[in-house]
């Protein structure tokens, strides 16, 4: 029998799971080589757990959404968590250090009726999560490897290393040496394939904290490149503000 | 470091990273977790290799990983390793059935300085799967009884049912002088042997520390133990020899991986003196 | 040779073949790229390095080689940043990748990049297997050397004895000499090849003079280094493998490799497995990675420094120290890249010095560790 | 059917991207109750605003949708520009065009190709398609994967695009790298061509209902990113003069913020709107196509949303590959001017339609408040509409039928549930 996969959604914006229908050249491949048994985004069709793999997008924001998460994880052998709003809250997690009421009020005439939780908590925080693919999106070739790697039995190849290293393999211009613009990469995990700085742009850190990051140094560089305390605050809070290391860093200049 | 024996050179010096295939012709699984794959070349000659080598095994697309050989160096139409599953490759390697194709690399590496032992006492001390690049030497130790004093195979696990090569290990014992030491860190109802430490059993075993090479296998703190027990006793540090255990990719000094202070070990090693790892053993994350 | 000569060079390189690269300002920094004519070279235009810092600036004089080093070295024409090994299908017959290895003239190498080719091949070829890729590689290149009349301030390659003065492994050498209007290049053949391309070159044999200027000019630039590496830093830092400032330089250190991967020497490397979607076909890939990432040092249960400080060392004591017991030399060529382009500026004379300076007042009490 | 009171729910809605539901309460041929929900938790991004860099706006409301990201960036980077005077020069507003042309054809396509169509079929999705027209699917993904290659060369990536910002682009993309596209732009156009066809055999369901239709009109050409908004009732206005015109309101029985008229009449957005209000600004061989196709300006019946939506793809095609022939990398690839205090508005076409931003900043480009009306919530109240008209039309068919029917006529708005950044709680009153 095929290999059963599942796509599922909580908050988010939909790009992740876009971006496997934006696998265009191995979709139809894909759909041969496994059972898509549910993935809204695509198919109207459901089959029942349990899933081989099951792929889950964006973050847990309402109670609702941490009861369905616990029976996806019961149904699925491996569980693969894609992108910032499922591995570190996403950008709606720029609200956990803030007065959720507050935000309600400011967005909505009757806020009263907004059933949704305080905080926009990643995947992790409520289940086992077996791989996580990082980005704001995911990456399209680190999905593929990450499908490909499962059904083959490999461990998928998903780099721990910094944002810099993919500067410097894809021979890159750093923009905070040779610019002095401030740039999230040293403390960013790699895997985007080295967008930002190719364009002369910082990393703002969709990939979320690399491990080790040491974000204190880099917050005191961007203080001497000349950015200010509410730039560095933003700088590490942007998509990916929810990951641990980031929110202390943004809460260590907020005020 | 000049000094590192390294007794076999594999032929080739301009070295590339093919794999050659190779044919799983029995597999025996040894531990709930651990199995014994015997392989033969689909074509050409057979590997030689000296006891305390390995080799770099692959699976179709699944990874490369560094293993040491495990079998009678005196028969080199089988090539033995002894597997533990304890991630992807080694997961599928373990799972592999008999007819089944794995790439090879090798043998690479440093090996037991086996001369050191003529006409003095060999003292084997394993760990766990360290039992597995112990078991060539032992082997060729046996082969080689005459040239000896004596042979002792001191061998530590967790627990009864993690001990490997058991049946074989007894029979040596009782036939072919080899003095068997075991130990286990916890017993199980049915165990009658020994529990505790590799080290509780070195004093009882040793007979003549001047004149006994030590050789050992197994996790680093063991050894770290053992070697300082072995070295206190009075068996000279020069004569005691580790094998050591690095991440490995290319095994062939390439890559960078192994690196162990001063040491590539895939290629310096995996076999090194004491004397002189004893300093960077207490390094913190070296 | 006159200074126009170096459009004669780059034509005679490429009537024999060869892609001619050179030094180019792209982004605002310098990159090592194909040019076509000397035009394209950063003509008085210097870098102002500081430890962190590079930024381009306008030189004191029209020289075309005032600037030092483009921010990656050689390594990528011989170790590049990604290949495939091999393809195989189930069967395992592998399927060896052929080498592209063009003829490449690179134009205005300096010592210190030398040195560190040869550092290089000492690696892929001086233990008991040499690299055939790597071979490949080296022997597409024809290297035009240029020697350093003005250090950067992050240079220290006097310290480490490979610079400024190329002695030998490139195919020709420059010197640029430009004293009032008198702009000429003294041009020394180092191989059979390269003395074929002098051959061919416009200008007239070099006088005396010219030779002493070029020496002085390179004892000048060695003068002028404001970076040194401390005298016996491999002992050195042997003897303090546990010295806490490892632990000091981690809470600076980002650990971001940045430093490991425009080291012109730092080779290390991981492979990798692809495979296909139906997995019926398998590739394995050869990329840099850097003793700063946690996978580096994994072994099942986790990595064997999980600490930058532990990295960090690994990575300095593996350059100055365990370089010299694995390759019988420094991996340390003195470029000072990784000052330069370490995104917080640690500079590696300095973290040296600093853990010799607290050695001078003890008594070496490293050394029973 | 023998009861005269039936209830069909949807509970999860399939192929539209976010998370939807709806409920219509039927007796006999008269819906007594119509509710289109959105369980789209609210993740309040016009709040996570406040007090940010106007820099940050365009990367953050990006995230509002990774299927229209461009439509984001576009409408609040021209707020911004709006808001502190900034001009944006030709060539610049060329390049953001072009990359405009990319998300539409990649956005049109996904939706037509792979969500939309399989309903025309009977058929659950795209895969199923290609067994039944694999021919119709890999032309499709081969006119989505240019679309989003033209991002990605433009922009980075295709979701969320890393190299625009107020102001324009971080860095031109080169020539040559644009011009590569070209035979595949034109090999696509024929493709595109070629489905129309194919969608045009489409049994369309016959439903005409009352529509007022809204969209930006330009003098000169088709609007992407610019011109003022229009509507089919004649009236046109500045961007700026959006709030005046149109509000966001919270409807008895319903779950969301809906937009409406100032006069309280629901509209619509998207393909059929532009269409409708532009057509004259397409190409005549263009409009030809339509006809044949059998879409003619003025057409009402939402269904034929799709036949729009293609005659878009191939518009953009055609139009990138103009603006990739003309383009001559702006130099420099950005304005930036000073900052001062105000307030800016900001209105694209996102495929889905009218995607309008409003921004106050603060002297130092600090943003004060922001407000953000995407074309889903615009289109939500038509959507009920069009729900109750299309389950009164065709109230004698099954349960299964009418619900699918149902689904697909929420589909013709190919409605971006993520999008809707507002809504409220679904409040179910039973009869
Ligand atoms: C010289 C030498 C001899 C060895 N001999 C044996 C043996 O006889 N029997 C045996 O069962 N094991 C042996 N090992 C350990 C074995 O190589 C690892 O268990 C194996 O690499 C784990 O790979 P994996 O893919 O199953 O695990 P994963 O955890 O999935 O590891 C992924 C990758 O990490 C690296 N890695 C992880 N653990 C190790 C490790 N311990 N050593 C080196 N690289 C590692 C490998 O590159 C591997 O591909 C030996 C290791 C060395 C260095
Ligand atoms: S991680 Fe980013 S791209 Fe992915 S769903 Fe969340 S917001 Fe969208
Ligand atoms: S540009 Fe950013 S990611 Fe790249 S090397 Fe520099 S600091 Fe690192
Ligand atoms: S460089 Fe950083 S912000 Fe840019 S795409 Fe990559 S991870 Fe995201």
């Amino acid at each position: 029998m095929k290999p059963t996969l599942a796509v599922w959604k909580f908050s988010s914006c939909d790009g992740c799971q876009l971006t496997l229908l934006d696998c265009e050249d191995e979709l139809l491949e894909l759909a041969e080589t496994v059972t898509i048994a549910h993935f809204l985004e695509a198919t109207r069709s459901r089959q029942p757990g349990p899933y081989d793999i099951s792929l889950v997008e964006g973050s847990v924001t309402t109670a609702g959404e941490v009861e369905r998460i616990r029976q996806i994880r019961r149904d699925s052998r491996l569980l693969v968590t894609i992108g910032a709003c499922a591995t570190a809250g996403g950008v709606q997690a720029l609200r956990n250090a803030r007065d959720h009421a507050a935000f309600k009020a400011a967005v909505y005439p009757s806020p009263q009726f907004i059933d949704a939780l305080d905080t926009s908590t990643p995947i992790a925080d409520h289940v086992p999560v077996d791989f996580e693919l990082r980005g704001c999106p995911i990456d399209k070739r680190q999905l593929l490897e990450t499908i490909t790697a499962l059904l083959k039995g490999r461990k998928p190849v998903l780099p721990d290393y910094s944002q810099c290293v993919e500067c410097k393999l894809a021979g890159t211009v750093c923009v905070m040496v040779a610019h002095a613009t401030p740039c999230m990469g040293p403390v960013t995990q790699g895997g985007c394939g080295n967008l930002c700085p190719r364009v002369g742009r910082g990393c703002y850190g969709c990939f979320g904290p690399k491990e080790n990051a040491n974000t204190e140094m880099l917050a005191a560089e961007f203080a001497a490149l000349g950015a200010d305390r509410r730039t560095i605050r933003d700088l590490f809070g942007n998509v990916t503000a929810g990951a641990p290391a980031f929110a202390a860093e943004r809460a260590r200049h907020d005020g | 470091m000049t000094a590192i024996a390294r007794s076999y050179q594999p032929p080739a010096a301009e070295a590339d990273m093919l794999p050659r295939p190779f044919r799983v012709v029995a597999r025996q699984q040894e531990l709930a977790d651990c199995v014994s794959l015997e392989l033969a070349p689909v074509e050409g000659a057979p590997l030689g290799f000296v006891p305390g080598q390995f080799t770099m095994l692959y699976v179709h697309g699944v990874g490369e990983i560094p293993i040491s050989i495990s079998g009678d160096p005196s028969v080199s139409e089988r090539l033995v390793h002894t597997i533990r599953d304890v991630g992807a490759v080694t997961g599928a390697l373990c799972r592999l059935q008999e007819g089944a194709r794995v790439g090879v690399r090798g043998p690479y590496g440093s090996a037991w300085p086996l001369e050191r032992a003529f006409g003095r006492h060999l003292f084997v001390v394993a760990g766990g799967l360290g039992l597995a690049p112990l078991r060539p030497l032992v082997h060729w130790a046996l082969a080689n009884r005459h040239r000896l004093k004596s042979v002792a195979l001191v061998y530590g696990t967790r627990s009864p049912d993690n001990l490997l090569f058991l049946e074989q290990l007894r029979a040596w014992a009782a036939s072919e002088g080899l003095e068997l030491g075991i130990t286990v860190d916890r017993a199980t109802a049915d165990w009658q042997g020994r529990v505790g430490l590799v080290t509780d059993l070195l004093p009882g075993m040793l007979h003549d520390p001047a004149e006994t090479v030590a050789m050992l296998c197994g996790p680093e703190p063991m050894m770290r133990f053992a070697a300082q027990a072995l070295g206190s006793a009075g068996v000279p540090q020069a004569d005691i020899h580790l094998s050591m255990e690095r991440n490995m990719k290319c095994g062939l000094g390439w890559c960078g991986h192994c690196q162990l202070g001063p040491f590539l070990i895939c290629r310096d090693g995996p076999v090194l003196p004491y004397a002189e790892l004893h300093r960077l053993l207490t390094v913190w994350e070296l | 040779m006159p200074a126009q000569g170096l459009d004669d060079l780059i034509g005679l390189l490429s009537s024999r073949g060869y892609e001619v690269w050179g030094a180019r300002e792209r982004d605002d920094a310098l990159g090592l790229m194909p040019i076509e004519t000397a035009a394209e070279l950063p003509r008085g235009r210097v870098e102002a390095a500081e430890a962190g810092r590079v930024r381009l600036v306008e030189g004191p004089r029209d020289a075309v080689f005032d600037h030092t080093l483009p921010m990656h070295g050689l390594k990528r024409l011989v170790h590049p940043a990604e290949e495939k090994l091999y393809a195989t299908g189930p069967d395992l017959v592998a399927r060896d990748e052929a080498v592209a290895a063009n003829p490449v003239a690179v134009l205005g190498v300096r010592p210190c990049d030398l040195a560190a080719l040869e550092t290089l091949t000492q690696v892929f070829e001086g233990g008991p297997y040499s690299d055939t890729r790597y071979r490949q590689r080296r022997d597409a290149l024809f290297l035009v050397a240029v020697n350093c009349m003005r250090p950067a301030a992050t240079c220290f390659c006097a310290s480490m004895h490979t610079g400024p003065r190329a002695e030998a492994g490139f195919d020709l050498s420059l010197d640029e000499l430009l004293d009032g209007d008198r702009h000429v290049f003294l041009v020394t053949a180092g191989s059979a090849r390269g003395r074929e391309i002098l051959a061919e070159l416009p200008g007239e044999a070099a006088c005396a003079a010219d030779l002493d200027a070029a020496e002085a000019g390179s004892r000048a630039c060695a003068a002028a280094q404001q970076r040194r590496m401390v005298e016996g830093v491999e002992g050195l830092l042997k003897r303090n493998l546990e010295h806490p400032h490892w632990s000091e330089v981690a809470e600076r250190c980002l650990s971001c490799a940045n430093c490991t991967m425009v080291c012109p020497t730092c080779f290390c490397n991981t492979l990798e497995d692809r495979s296909s979607l139906d997995g019926a076909e398998a590739e394995r890939w050869r990329r840099w990675d850097s003793c700063f990432t946690l996978d580096f040092s994994y072994l099942h249960g986790g990595a064997v420094r999980r600490e930058t400080a532990s990295r960090y060392r690994q990575w300095m004591t593996h350059k100055l120290s365990h370089w010299h017991d694995q390759f019988g030399m420094s991996g340390c060529v003195g470029c000072g890249r990784c000052i330069g382009w370490c995104p917080v500026g640690i500079d590696i004379t300095a973290e040296a010095a600093a853990i010799a300076a607290s050695e001078q007042g003890q008594t070496r009490s490293g050394d029973e560790t | 059917m023998t009861a005269s009171t039936r209830t069909l729910q949807v509970d999860a809605l399939a192929r539209v991207e976010g998370e939807g539901r709806f409920q219509v309460r039927l007796e006999g041929a008269r819906v007594v109750q119509a509710e289109f929900s959105i369980f789209e938790p609210p993740r309040y991004f016009e709040a996570l605003l406040e007090g940010r860099s106007f820099r940050d706006a365009p990367d953050i409301t990006s995230r509002i949708c990774g299927i229209c990201p461009i439509a984001y960036i576009m409408s609040a980077s021209q707020a911004m520009e709006a808001a502190l005077g900034w001009q944006i020069p030709e060539p610049i507003a060329s390049l953001r065009r072009l990359i405009y042309c990319g998300e539409w054809i990649q956005s049109h396509v996904l939706h037509t190709h792979m969500l939309h169509a399989p309903d025309f079929l009977g058929l659950p999705d795209s895969l199923a398609l290609a067994q039944q027209d694999r021919r119709l699917v890999e032309n499709g993904l081969a006119v989505k994967k240019l679309g989003n290659r033209l991002m990605e060369v433009i922009g980075g990536r295709s979701v969320h695009p890393v190299n625009t910002r107020v102001g324009g682009f971080y860095r031109a993309p080169e020539a040559a790298s644009l011009h590569a596209l070209l035979p595949e732009l034109e090999r696509c156009e024929a493709l595109s061509l070629a489905a129309l066809e194919t969608f045009a055999s489409f049994d369309f369901p016959d439903l005409e209902p009352d529509t007022l239709f809204v969209a930006l009109r330009h003098p000169s050409v088709y609007p992407l990113a610019e011109g003022r908004i229009a509507t089919s009732e004649g009236l046109e206005i500045e961007v700026a003069e959006f709030p005046a015109a149109f509000i966001e309101r919270q409807v008895a029985h319903s779950n969301a913020l809906q937009g409406q008229t100032r006069d309280g009449a629901a509209y619509l957005v998207g393909p059929l709107a532009r269409f409708n209000l532009n057509a004259e600004r397409l190409p005549p061989d263009l409009l030809e196509h339509a006809e044949r196709a059998g879409l003619r300006p003025g057409c009402r019946n939402p269904f034929k949303s799709l036949l729009a939506r293609q005659l878009e793809t191939i518009y953009a095609l055609r139009e990138a590959a103009r603006l990739i022939r003309d383009y001559v990398p702006p130099e420099p690839s950005f304005v930036e001017g000073p900052l001062r205090a105000g307030t800016g508005h900001g209105a694209t076409e996102a495929p889905r339609g009218l995607c309008y931003h409003r921004y106050a900043l603060a002297e130092d480009g600090s943003i004060l408040a922001a407000t953000i009306v995407p074309p889903t919530s615009q289109n939500q109240r038509q959507i009920e509409l069009d729900l109750i008209a299309t389950v009164e039309r065709f109230h004698d068919r099954d349960d299964t039928a009418l619900q699918w029917l149902c689904e697909q006529a929420i589909r013709n708005y190919d409605p971006c549930i993520s999008c809707a950044t507002h809504f409220l709680k679904l409040d179910v009153e039973r009869v």
